[in-house]
């Protein structure tokens, strides 16, 4: 019990100064570390580099030559104009998505945002559920019930976020930060990609917290800045040529959950909507190049 | 069509007499698309056999039948490929991925103005050659050909 | 039903560029329902065509291995802004669809 | 539980109210903010249950330091994580390469649509560069590629080799690297395979 308290201590008191840079302690000798070094970095990030190239390339491509998410685009017009659900009204007269009834356009770079009708900032995705269900009378439930694309299956609100988001096309990323509402729920979703748990000890930030990294052969953006924010957060929602099918942000970070061994976050929750309110307002002035195609 | 000695029609074996069937209003849109696909060339298991069954056994490389694929692609269930004839009088591109359980992808017969150029996505189970073959109007055949690396996913995107 | 498919011509040039995307599962019959182990039926577009001003320019026969939702890119020659495209699809369960655009 | 194991998380423990209480972290409200947060918002799915969003002694200390704790107290606490590595009774560390090769392209396990029990791959090449047959790797961790041939397939670097992979903790208290046996993603064999993958003369690492 005395060694607890002396550790506490120290630890505590080390914490007010400097913090130390932890080095990687090797059994082996440096020598022969470095020469491991030597041996295979260059070819790492040669082959990083004209792989990535190539896929960026190609997807651009894509993207300019036609990507289906266009077709989910057009499906989420028609369900944005027309008048569904148990109240028999549409988004298009019922939903303020920040900037004011009937606008859509650019709206998308300006989330998430803080809406005072529901005292809570919202993504996208979470902002447009909220209208489904208190303008348009779906019931939350149902909606939360399977939300995200399967192969065969396309949720409503999937087609609605493409749609909107496809308004925002070539426009500046630009979540309203001095909102202190925003900046607060900025910081906290700070916190939520620092925090390590799980079997594996991991956060977001193992694989997304530094440059230039790759998982396989993918590219790791880190989403503390600015750049790699933006590439974080671009391309989304996304065509996904695996399973075929159009997946949003919200998919992204439960996803990203999983990966991480994390259990499962709620649907448009604050935890999501704080992870992308951090990520998104990172990428703040960057221009949205509009739903993407993804692996 | 052409590069799969189909006929469109019974008893209109060239594309010009569908359009000029079509532009006189003799045939309703539907009916365009009454032909046989080709099951022989669909269904065959290497790509000679199913060259063969286009009617293509033969095709002499050519630096003038451009083929556009990624070196290593992104992921092997969409592969954009680009095929583009610089050959005079190209009338059909076909494209075949060697390595596929059905090598034959798609075939594409042009008219009226139409370009030999074409842009497909492709589905590949592995590492394979793509190839393009492109049929001239006096009946002869030329190929190019490239190979795509199918490689294995990280987690994300 | 089918959903519409998205058509997009542009005269660029002395041509017309047309971009294609179709909504399709494009199923190979190969593919294993992972809870049955029962291949999902085969399911794909066979043929299509593309007319534009009311002349075919392409015709198209399709197998297995094209990508679910395809895209199509083609090049025209002569075809003029106003000019109506017509795409028409077919697949191997005789199901059809027909949409238009316009070259812009 | 053996007592140091004990002791670390104790002291973790210890450290991490003391932390909470020190003014020096401004931002504490907001990390509180954050748990609280997440507390309520994750969910069990599958074998993914909703108390893995809480820290371990470990995590807390790493999450609270940036990763980077004062230097006198990583190298007590990885002394405590060294002291949970189980090496094999048989004292045998070497097993077979090929076994270690296929183990290493699996990125499975512990995720909600893993079955539950169903065994862990290693992972290792989503993070590193290992066999050259192998392209598709990532770059989060050093390559390992020639690992075997430069450093020698010496007793003490086999001893290095299986205890980093059971607790890559041990020699770098936050590295990024999971503590593959000390969880239970890997069993005995599985780790001395991938030795054996890493040091086997005969294993295309080294060739």
């Amino acid at each position: 019990m005395r060694q607890t308290l002396i550790a506490a201590t120290a630890i505590a008191l080390a914490f007010a100064m400097q913090p130390v840079v932890a080095q990687d302690k090797p059994a082996a000798k440096p020598a022969a570390k470095m020469a491991a070094k030597k041996m295979a970095k260059p070819a790492v990030v040669e082959e990083k580099d004209a792989a990535t190239l190539e896929f960026e390339k190609f997807r651009a491509k894509m993207i300019e030559d036609g990507n289906p998410a266009e077709l989910f685009e057009a499906q989420g017009e028609e369900l944005w104009k027309t008048k569904r659900g148990p109240n028999n009204v549409s988004l298009a007269e019922t939903c303020d998505l920040g900037l004011g009834l009937g606008v859509v356009k650019g709206t998308y770079v300006q989330m998430p945002r803080y809406f005072a009708d529901a005292g809570k900032v919202m993504d996208a995705e979470r902002r447009i559920v909220w209208c489904m269900v208190e303008k348009q009378g779906f019931k939350a439930a149902d909606l939360a019930k399977k939300p995200f694309a399967a192969e065969t299956y396309t949720p409503e609100q999937t087609s609605l976020v493409t749609y909107v988001a496809g308004l925002s096309r070539d426009m500046k990323f630009a979540v309203p930060l001095k909102d202190p509402h925003v900046k607060e729920v900025y910081e906290i979703g700070k916190e939520v990609a620092n925090h390590r748990a799980g079997p594996y000890d991991f956060s977001c930030n193992t694989c997304h917290g530094v440059d230039g990294k790759r998982i396989r052969m993918q590219q790791l953006p880190n989403i503390s800045s600015k750049a790699g924010a933006t590439t974080a957060v671009l391309g989304w929602p996304g065509y996904r040529m695996t399973g075929n099918r159009m997946l949003t942000l919200q998919w992204r970070m439960g996803d990203c959950f999983r990966q991480q061994r994390f259990p499962q976050p709620g649907y448009a929750s604050d935890t999501v909507t704080s992870l992308l309110t951090f990520m998104t307002a990172n990428a703040n002035g960057s221009t949205y190049t509009g739903p993407g195609i993804k692996r | 069509m052409d590069i799969l000695r189909r006929t469109v029609l019974k008893g209109a074996s060239a594309s010009g007499v569908l359009a000029a069937a079509l532009g006189a209003g003799l045939l309703k849109p539907t009916q365009a698309l009454a032909l046989d696909w080709n099951k022989a060339a669909f269904e065959a298991k290497d790509t000679p056999a199913a060259m063969k069954a286009v009617g293509a056994a033969s095709a002499a490389e050519s630096k003038d039948l451009k083929l556009t694929a990624p070196d290593i692609a992104e992921n092997g269930a969409v592969v954009p490929v680009d095929v583009s004839s610089g050959i005079a009088n190209t009338i059909s591109i076909a494209v075949f991925v060697d390595k596929n359980p059905y090598p034959l992808a798609a075939a594409f017969n042009f008219s009226n103005g139409a370009m030999a150029d074409v842009a497909v996505r492709l589905k590949m189970g592995q590492t394979s050659i793509v190839r393009a073959v492109a049929k001239t109007s006096d009946g002869k055949f030329y190929t190019a050909s490239k190979e795509v690396k199918v490689t294995a996913g990280g987690c994300g995107g | 039903m089918s959903s519409p498919m998205k058509v997009r011509a542009q005269v660029k040039g002395d041509y017309a560029d047309i971009k294609i995307l179709m909504s399709h599962p494009m199923e190979t019959g190969q593919r294993k329902d992972p809870k049955t182990n029962q291949p999902y039926p085969a399911h794909f577009i066979q043929q299509f065509t593309v007319e534009v001003g009311g002349k075919l320019v392409v015709q198209s026969e399709t197998g297995t291995a094209i990508s679910t939702n395809p895209v199509f890119g083609f090049k025209v020659k002569g075809a003029k802004a106003g000019d109506k495209v017509v795409v028409k699809w077919q697949d191997n369960k005789g199901e059809s669809r027909t949409d238009e655009a316009t070259v812009s | 539980m053996n007592k140091r194991h004990q002791f670390s998380i104790l002291a973790a423990i210890a450290a991490t109210a003391a932390i909470a209480a020190a003014p020096a972290f401004a931002d504490s409200s907001h990390r509180a903010k954050a748990m609280t947060m997440m507390k309520a918002d994750f969910t069990t799915k599958g074998q993914a249950t909703a108390d893995r969003i809480y820290e371990d002694g470990l995590q807390a200390v790493c999450n609270r330091s940036g990763n980077h704790p004062p230097e006198k107290i990583a190298k007590q606490l990885e002394g405590d994580q060294m002291a949970t590595v189980k090496y094999p009774a048989d004292g045998k560390l070497m097993g077979d390469w090929k076994a270690g090769e296929k183990l290493a392209q699996s990125g499975r396990g512990f995720t909600w649509n893993d079955a539950p029990g169903s065994p862990a791959g290693g992972n290792c090449y989503n993070c590193h560069q290992i066999a050259p047959s192998e392209s598709s790797f990532g770059t989060v961790g050093p390559s390992l590629f020639n690992f075997g041939k430069l450093r020698g397939n010496t007793a003490e670097n086999q001893k290095y080799v299986y205890s980093k992979i059971y607790n890559a903790k041990s020699y770098n208290l936050c590295s990024e690297m999971p503590r593959f046996g000390h969880v239970g993603a890997l069993g005995e064999k599985q780790i001395k395979d991938l030795v054996a993958l890493l040091l086997d003369p005969e294993s295309p690492v080294n060739k």
